[in-house]
């Protein structure tokens, strides 16, 4: 296997971007990501695309993309792993340039949901759980698969909903200072308290948005990627994990057992302790689509043990200067969350992370030079972790 | 040009202005809709039963392994039409939420609890919790399994009760 | 039982039998209806000419690439702002065909004749091509571009006669 | 790179599937599959699954296929490149292995197209040609797109409709052995040409139909292969390249860009002659969505000259005993087209194929061990050329 770097990382504005159509809102990530490694469109071999769609109009968006961005006649494929599609389109690039199959590969990751309506946009997550034995006649939302999990950590753990504000908060904190976040604007406990419940205990602000956004990276085989840039990142593992697709299939409510066993696989291959992971990570984005879901993460990623994540919210542990800080881009919760895009706007977080490019108030000190992407899709029907580095 | 003109220049479009930032945008003339047809021949089974108030699960002769939903063939053991048993009546909740937001196809209903209640022989299974007071919900809490007609539409689908 | 329930098991579920197979089939109660916005605000100028009976495409001030459809980013030269240039109302019919099973949102047309046509500056359009004889048609035969009214919908939008 | 080869493959029966559900019609082929190879689902370590769906339920349709057929954990991921789409999956599944990321990986194709009526898949197909610049306006179908070339390529090389028919008379030739086809009907010229027009000059049975099927196959590294077989088949080559989305973008309306791109690289790739590749090459399944398809692939291929290829239809040179034996599986018109499946199926046809194991009316003499398939997504929006072998 050939070791796989970045090269080079484009990001779009997050938000309702009615001032773009589809087309140009994917060019915007595409441009920054060939700016930003000085590769033009021929170099690249291979491209892999994560769209959900379906609130959007084109079928098989890849083609129109391709052909806007002047990459024809590039292979392509579009890849779909629900909410973690952008790690899939990441993954699917990382192994075209580790099998020697392409020397140069681009991810892009692209979301316009506001082509649909707010209440389309729910029927149509909606139906990602599963559509027969759970959509069609119980109409669950996604928000209502979370909260099934808030409900019965809370019970089990003693959490309360002010513990779950917290993470609200602290996403919402450091998305003020992140210029590509949809949210810029901090907000209160009592903010996400006094917001109105949509699937009880989960309230307006536990919530992230409907989102319109693109991100790109470039990933490259070594000695290409030596060519390019004097500090490359490396993939040092992407790694899946999936689950059952009936969430009544699930053991328990209170954990993900794709992310447990995803997180097992990328510390595995990254050579990283599976009890002190925090220890070896500087920084981290988890998938936290609502706040019970980064609570969850931080227990599945071993941040904390089991049923006591919530206490690293409460205590504050996740912000800079605590034992692991995570989500310094505002989550999905305040920069944003266009499905298919979230994957790869993590990796091209961390990426700026790691080579400390971000805005100072929100720049993890990077000590070991190590970063991790816990991306979810579904409730954990697909889950991708992975590790970045500063060294091979 | 008339004032009228003035005010969208694409008035012989199907094109609106975004309220927000007056931008132009293209209202699709093609509405798509999809409503799907789904075989359900090798698990019917379930469906004559639902008739009967009954749910069954299924259960591999071989390893002894239950499935619900149900599915005629054990994937671990490579044989099909697995035996169908029934599910016990009494379950326990095990989590609930009320969906406040709904999707557009469940507009037409009150707010309603999702609920995932388990059973016997490692069976769970989602579904609706109908209760007049909703405070009195508690995880944990004993719940039967009943089959009652849902409205409007007027079919008769599984649920819980307290 | 009555002779009745006898004749399909599921009548009180939402299951119609398989014409040919007799198979039962669940048939959604969830017509799932998509209509999209599509905003145009980057490409506007196009559809304001349009209302002018004027199609545009857009040009590359650097490479002098022209772009048709109109987008306004040249990805080779990776500038934004392209300039409009208006498409030739004569052009060459390169190929047609007579569209007579239609999508469903198309079926309330007559059959038309979807046709592409080329124009000066390497510009190809595909759209339909309005011909009272469709035996008459050649390809190779010139073509004019016009902008007219689309019925039922009372939209306008850009077509070929002859 | 690590060689990949074909351990064990899969196959529904294809046509109006209503006797199974989405399900159950996926663990067909995946059954069939795992026995074939011998393979358990715990040894797979990645899962590439093709399904274009919409006209089907699950929007999200990797974790129930996962969940029914036992593969939980395993990290999978939806691939889509329209009709090509199957084509896609085993790429992602061969860069897995080949990476080195998975040791054995299944690629699955699955399409329940009658979960839809006729008009809706009309409709949907029509859909993926382009969104806003051509299906939004002047509602092109999928044989109207393939009916502007038919018009073009008879004016300019004076093919007749008689030509076109042919290649359906030969594909339903072969089909009516193939136990797994949608059609087992043999058809005279006469049928075909006086069958309705669809889209003109294109008719009723110049088109492949609406199709349920699923198709598997399991690929694992030559060390892993060697183990469970003595007789793997070799996948020497799986290339892709792409066309415009818009199809007035396109040069000309006579060849499809991006497969003559496709076969060029696969063609290096398997070193073999770009000249006469039909000297090399025992038996090719080609995408004959629609006949004129079949034609354009024979010169796009390079097993006729430009403007020659429906001469190759005329002479009948492309049945058993000719120049080269194209579609003996029935092809797409007689053995059927699930959108996402034909890409695998075609890997599954010409692994039996090479291991001579068809049906012996529809066997081609295997000669010098080498198998092409030639799978277009839209008008060439996607294509992937692929060759196997049975030498490494
Ligand atoms: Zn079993
Ligand atoms: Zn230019």
């Amino acid at each position: 296997m050939r070791d796989v770097a970045i090269l080079g990382i484009g990001h779009s504005k997050f938000g309702k971007r009615t001032d773009v159509n589809f087309l140009e809102l994917g060019w915007e990530a595409i441009k920054e990501a060939l700016e930003d490694s000085g590769v033009s469109q021929e170099k690249i071999d291979f491209v892999a695309v994560s769209n959900f769609g379906l609130w959007s109009s084109e079928p098989s968006p890849v083609a129109p993309l391709l052909e806007y961005a002047g990459l024809n006649p590039t292979e392509a494929i579009r890849v779909e792993a629900a909410c973690a599609s952008g790690s899939a389109a990441v993954k699917a690039a990382y192994m075209a340039v580790a099998s020697g199959s392409a020397d140069i590969a681009l991810a892009l990751g692209i979301e316009k949901m506001h082509e649909s309506g707010t209440g389309d946009v729910v029927e149509l997550l909606a139906r990602i759980g599963n559509y027969f034995w759970e959509f069609e006649n119980f109409g669950p939302t996604f928000v209502g698969y979370y909260a099934l999990y808030a409900n019965r950590y809370m019970h089990d753990f003693g959490a309360r909903e002010e513990d779950l504000a917290k993470i609200a908060v602290k996403n919402h904190y450091y998305g003020f200072y992140n210029p590509k976040a949809q949210f810029r604007k901090k907000i209160t406990l009592e903010d996400v308290m006094s917001s109105p419940y949509i699937a009880w205990p989960l309230k307006l602000y536990d919530c992230s948005p409907i989102t319109d956004g693109s991100a790109a990276v470039i990933l490259a085989s070594e000695d290409i990627a030596k060519k390019y840039t004097d500090s490359p990142v490396w993939i040092k593992a992407i790694e899946g994990a999936t689950a059952t697709s009936n969430l009544s299939k699930r053991e328990n409510f209170i954990s993900i057992p794709s992310a447990i066993e995803a997180a097992k696989r990328a510390y595995k291959k990254a050579k990283i302790d599976l009890e002190k992971p925090y220890k070896y990570i500087d920084v981290a984005e988890v998938h936290d689509c609502f706040t019970i879901a980064e609570i969850i993460a931080y227990e599945d990623l071993g941040f904390a043990k089991r049923g006591e994540g919530f206490k690293l919210a409460r205590e504050e542990q996740t912000y800079i200067g605590g034992s692991i800080p995570v989500n310094l881009s505002g989550g999905l919760k305040s920069k944003g969350h266009p499905i298919a895009t979230t994957g790869v706007s993590m990796i091209v977080e961390l990426t700026k992370q790691l080579l400390q490019r971000v805005e100072p108030e929100r720049q993890a000190p990077i000590n070991n030079g190590l970063a991790l992407a816990h991306n979810v899709g579904g409730t954990g029907h697909y889950v991708f972790v992975s590790i970045l580095s500063l060294e091979k | 040009m008339s004032e009228d003109k003035k005010r969208n220049d694409y008035e012989n479009l199907p094109i609106i202005l975004d309220k927000k930032l007056g931008v132009p945008i293209w209202s699709d003339v093609r509405e798509l809709k999809l409503k799907y047809k789904m075989p359900l021949g090798k698990i019917k089974g379930f469906f004559t039963a639902l008739s009967e108030e009954k749910i069954l699960a299924t259960r591999c002769p071989k390893c002894e392994r239950t499935f619900f939903p149900p599915q005629v063939d054990c994937p671990y053991c490579r044989i099909n039409d697995l035996d169908w048993i029934e599910v016990p009546k009494e379950g326990i909740l095990e989590t609930y939420t009320i969906i406040t937001i709904k999707p557009t196809t469940f507009q037409h209903y009150e707010d309603y609890v999702l609920a995932i209640a388990s059973f016997e022989n490692n069976v769970k299974i989602l579904t609706w919790l109908k209760i007049d007071d909703k405070d009195k919900i508690k995880i944990g809490m004993k719940v039967k399994l009943t089959v009652s007609k849902r409205l409007p539409e007027g079919y008769y689908i599984y649920e819980l009760t307290p």
